[in-house]
């Protein structure tokens, strides 16, 4: 078991880390805060033009053929500096579907565009009444045509506000919470009965409520095979929930980094307040927290890099220790900041706030916990 | 000892039970979970409403506009406004629940003439300006100063962390008086006038988004002699006084109760693999820990209270109700967002979720500063170590 | 709501206090840890000189008749030193289960024996399989001869090794896990067929295995009515939970007191332990969860002494409660005792046992959070 | 980054669990719960054992007669031996895993021939000689004197919660051998031979109500001058490395692994409501909880491991995995005795009962001191905090 970045991973670091720290800032979030997309299309492409967008694709579709740890590293950054661009969402969910299951024509027309920044692709699968269960599927695709027609909501889809395609579940056949029967299919953004209704997030991102109402797709919109769409879905939101998990990791480093340094310059009493043992206690849980998600979520990462045969158990076991491990963190931050922790003012507040947005997204430790007890075979 | 109610109790149970029904207003109660950034409009209505219905102060003598009830009955009252929704009023909680006992105490009876009135029916409105920006657990620092000069003392300085004072009328504020001595010695209790000249308020924006509180800046604010509270110089005991005043209207009893209610109706309406969320047998014996720690707090809450003669200062007791009433308040807040699942995540109301959503996020939010302002949890712990358990100062 | 004690309660508990200070000690608890009851004779005969026993027992059977509230100021004492003479099983169960349920002969024969010092009963009611459920009883009552013929096996029986009498469940009716169908049976230490296996309990104190091979008892050793022991049964283990809850309150106050004194005693650093925040806010978090727990056990005695609707619920609150302070509040004391706190030498180390003990006693924490979720209606 | 195993590295694997299901006597696993009161003779006995095997120090090279396993094997190996329920040594971790790599740093040529094959073999069994009645976690408060008389250290003083002191054949033990600076200046580090005259022992007997540490008193013992590890004066630094390295054994990884594996023993064999308790919901949601946590720390500590060099020193690191260990072990053995239910008040070992419950009633009481021996939790926090952290120290 070897946990060491090669030279390679931290050069990447640090041209990442540089980037953020020159397109981005906590006052870019409260001015996007109101902002329908809540990111910067000229970030995005940016980010485009260093081939970040093709990270992990293959050198076929203009990618860079990367490793997993590669994504961990980026998302790390992100995490560390909030930035709210969609990359978990169009790169790891949208793109990685049609990679895994599409067709040929699928990739050519879809990956490329990626790559180059020029589309935004999410999945939509989560349904009221479901909670996380990505089996829940009450949308329903009837045979019509010699296509399909697709009913049904979906919530919370990341980014949906902005996407130029979906990915959505829908049933052709089974019952509602049945894992078999589940279909993949892609839709544009403007196809006739497509409803989007803005829902963004506490942390001031876009996701939305998708309507579909008899919305005609044909065969050729599936991606990977009819009724066998949940493994495909599974295994592509097991790799997004590591890398939301790698962002939390970079956003519980960054909030013990502003804390530490805040007690360090907060005078009462005549001395700075960590000098005060209560809160130095307060300030090692953090570090221990922050720790503990750091080394789960490599072996999460290293287990989807080498494919192994535990590779959900790892990302279950890292989202349900993030899930608990960051809004902690981030919660003794904000009382650790006090009065100033409150306010829109300091920065620590964006941290709570994604930390409560990420805890749930892709299910929160509960889920998780629950899908370990049974991989562990009780 | 003695726990269950007579007939006339139980009645009185109900009548409680029923006007608050009838009378709360539907967009009072829908903020009660974000409690502390009730509009102050509503506040001062809802102040007024209770005033003239004669509840407004459950432990006054009715010669003083109080209700004059028995311990028995302010329990009942207190947990039957609890449960209705209906949320704690700053407007009540700092006029009468901390300087109505202070002036009653420390007061000349002038003071008391001319200020409790108004306060009980809720005419005036007022704000606490204690905190200043290098004084916050270490109050004691303060350096705003007063100087006397003919029958007026000129005020200049900083306060903040105020909440309502860009609505209220009049501010209790302490100012140092004298800077030779220790530092907890040359401090000093006044009563001013908002809309003095040379008073600046900015609001500040809350993790909420919306702006409980301000900065107050006092640019050689002139305030009559007769304003003052208590003796010159003597103001730090008069706070520590009001602080234990602050610390018992601090503990969010009726957010509580009302929150455990809430939490179980959303966890009734969330669906769950095919069944309410409430069957499942984690979150049960999740919601089934808090209610039986909450009903531990309101008990010791009702005993403590019950133990105070009205004016009376709470003593270091009210620091342990503080402390712990408001990390339970936020125990039972993160069982709310779990309860709602993928929604814990919302922020904006829109009408497609329905106001659970947005009462429940915004709530979550709002119960972070419950543990830090008044004292943070860090200072309450101290002061029991300190003062209940004596352990060894420093 | 008032929690208030009258002059006499305070009175009462001045003199169990010094009579606890006076006949007992914590060398007195190392010098009974290998004996197989546990317990002194003598000082059970002194107590019984004093009215203790039929404390809450009628007159007319030699008691003083006094309210419950009596019994939670005397075993709060008897928590503070930890007393372990068998007052809770000898008074609260068997006794108070002849007098709830009992036909006058029995009553007559058992209550005044009680109170006079001279006879310990206790009841016997757990099986291995049931955990902490009262229902679950598959040891048989055949009919045989024109009565019974018990067989089955008890454990854990609370002061099983020194009593003089059992009261036994046994099923008459239903299956092993019905409410219905249990009878409560009087069987003498000596009975054919009885046969008792020590089992010391890790605070020193005596319980045993109480095995029945064709135990022979007839119709007049039944308290209570025929197939419808639970409810009493239920009723009365619900008073002794309350009851050990108020020892449990005491061991907490003593647990606070000594480790406060232990705490400004000892130097280290030039100065004493107890002056370093992080230590103090243990000690404060001590504090709290006792101050909580006393309250919901006052609670609980005043809903028992007014047999209020929701008494049942009051006891399994403040049971939850107890339950998990007791532990919590001791565990923090061996931790700031250090080293010292984890020898015999020591006295706090009594406490961490014996909340062990009571936590499991009538059940644990999460049994009777079960129970609240239930009464509560969900 | 790597995580999963060639097939060399399964081999071994399988190697690893085959060799010691098959060599581990029964009564050495069913002490393991109870670990730190591991009988002595059984200790030795079991080093011994693996000594003859090769295993007994994995991470040393093989001329020193060690393993001289890979990084990847060493986890292999630590992985499988703790799981077979085989203990952690304290005659290995005080020998090997603290004092050998001390002294490859600060001894002679000489010590490190003398003492080190002695204690890879188990020929010879070490003490520690830190702690003092008035020198617990004020360490450097230590007042047992040393003064040199020609060759010869004469030691005077006592020393206290010593594991193994009436067993072994040697202490390392820190000495004042000067008064007049700073207390931490002073300080000298010896072994000393324990059965030299003027040495007197007194076994304590703790909460398990055996007999696990000792005090030590000296009376005039002589100490060769050539057993002085490091400068005279000097032996403050050598004991914080050495600290650390006792931080790091006192990592409880065997016993975490072992004891979630009891649990779920436990838990299958226990009935609850007709079905094994390990299917009850909330059960099985407690226990994956501490799994998550387990292998949280499982990776973390291989993660530190593995960036560590032979003999060199932990830093500060060790604190953290210290201390979460020690709780998280605890919360594990709490719910070894949640899951036994009733039977978690039993003491003596019946037969009736079988040994997992005396094993789990045993083990919970043990586990309390591991958050206090080696330094508290609560100086470990501080010292993540002020030499991790880098916060101001007071």
């Amino acid at each position: 078991m070897d946990f060491e970045l090669t030279s390679e991973h931290l050069l990447f670091r640090e041209s990442v880390a540089s980037f953020v720290k020159k397109e981005h800032s906590f006052n870019r979030l409260r001015a996007l805060k109101d902002d329908p997309w809540g990111y910067s299309k000229d970030v995005w492409k940016k980010m485009a033009e260093l081939g970040w967008m093709g990270l992990i694709y293959p050198e076929e579709y203009g990618g860079l053929g990367l490793d997993f740890t590669f994504v961990m590293v980026l998302l790390e950054e992100f995490g560390r500096g909030l930035l709210p661009e969609p990359w978990i969402s169009t790169v790891l969910l949208g793109g990685n579907l049609v990679l895994a299951g599409g067709m040929e024509a699928q990739k050519e027309e879809i990956i490329p565009a990626i790559v180059a920044g020029d589309l935004f692709v999410t999945a939509a699968y989560l349904e009221d009444g479901g909670r996380y269960d990505l089996n829940f599927c009450a949308t329903s695709a009837r045979q019509k045509n010699g296509g399909f027609s697709l009913s049904g909501r979906k919530i919370f889809v990341l980014d949906g506000c902005s996407a130029d395609r979906f990915i959505v579940t829908a049933r052709t056949s089974g019952a509602t919470s049945d894992t078999d029967g589940l279909t993949l299919f892609i839709i544009p953004r403007g196809a006739s009965g497509v409803e989007i209704t803005p829902l963004k997030t506490m942390d001031g991102r876009n996701t939305c409520i998708l309507d579909l109402k008899d919305v005609s797709v044909s065969e050729s919109d599936i991606v990977g095979k009819k009724d066998s769409g949940y493994p495909l879905l599974a295994d592509i939101i097991d790799q997004a929930t590591t890398g939301v998990c790698a962002e939390m990791v970079g956003g519980m480093d960054a909030s013990l980094e502003m804390t530490v340094r805040y007690l360090s310059e907060r005078v009462q009493f005549g001395k700075p307040i960590g000098s005060f043992q209560a809160l130095q206690h307060k300030a090692a849980d953090m570090f221990i927290q922050k720790e503990l998600a750091s080394s789960v979520v490599c072996y999460a990462v290293a287990s989807i890099d080498e494919k192994t045969e535990e590779r959900t158990l790892a990302v279950s076991t890292a989202k349900a220790k993030c899930s608990s491990a960051y809004p902690e963190v981030t919660k003794t931050a904000i009382q650790l900041f006090g009065a100033m922790g409150f306010t829109n003012e300091a920065d620590i507040g964006f941290f709570l706030k994604r930390a409560k947005v990420t805890e749930v997204l892709f299910g929160d430790a509960d889920h998780h916990l629950a899908r370990v007890a049974a991989m562990k075979g009780y | 000892m003695k726990v269950s109610y007579s007939q006339d109790e139980q009645r009185f149970q109900e009548e409680v039970r029923k006007w608050f029904g009838e009378n709360t207003p539907a967009e009072i109660r829908d903020q009660t979970l974000g409690g502390s950034t009730l509009d102050p409009d509503l506040q001062v209505k809802w102040h007024q409403t209770l005033f003239e219905k004669g509840w407004i102060a459950p432990e006054f003598p009715r010669e003083m506009g109080g209700a004059g009830f028995s311990e028995t009955e302010q329990f009942i009252f207190n947990y039957g406004y609890s449960l209705s929704g209906a949320p704690r009023l700053k407007t009540k909680g700092l006029s009468l629940g901390m300087l109505t006992p202070l002036l009653l105490q420390f007061g000349t009876k002038e003071q008391q003439e001319h200020f409790i009135p108004d306060m009980i029916s809720g005419k005036t409105v007022w704000c606490q300006g204690f905190s200043e920006p290098e004084a916050g657990s270490d109050l004691a620092s303060l350096k705003t100063k007063a100087s006397l000069e003919g029958e007026e003392f000129i005020v200049n300085g900083q306060k903040t962390w105020i909440s309502m004072a860009d609505y209220a009328d009049w501010m209790f504020m302490l100012v140092r008086t004298d800077s030779s001595g220790k530092k907890q010695e040359g401090i000093s209790f006044l009563l001013v006038d908002m809309k003095s000249p040379g008073i600046t308020i900015r609001a500040i924006e809350a993790l909420t988004d919306h702006k409980p509180f301000c900065e107050v800046f006092f640019d050689n604010v002139r305030v009559p002699k007769k304003n003052l509270v208590g003796k010159i110089n003597e103001g730090w005991k008069i706070a520590g006084t009001l602080l234990e005043h602050e610390r018992l209207n601090a503990f969010p009893i009726g957010e509580l109760l009302y929150a455990i209610e809430t939490v179980r109706k959303n966890a009734e309406k969330t669906r769950y693999r095919g069944k309410p969320l409430l069957q499942d047998e984690v979150f049960r014996r999740k919601l089934a820990t808090l209610e039986v720690d909450c009903d531990s707090l309101l008990y010791t809450f009702f005993r403590i209270l019950s133990q105070l003669k009205i004016g009376a200062a709470p003593g270091p007791g009210a620091s342990f109700l503080k402390i712990y009433g408001g990390e339970l308040y936020q125990r039972v807040l993160d069982l709310n967002l779990e309860a709602i699942g993928p929604y814990a995540q919302s922020w904006y109301n829109i009408e497609e979720l329905g106001n659970a959503v947005h009462q429940a996020t915004m709530g979550w939010i709002n119960s972070r500063s419950l543990t830090t302002w008044g004292g943070s949890s860090e200072i309450q712990r101290t002061i029991v170590a300190t003062r209940i358990l004596n352990l060894p100062r420093k």
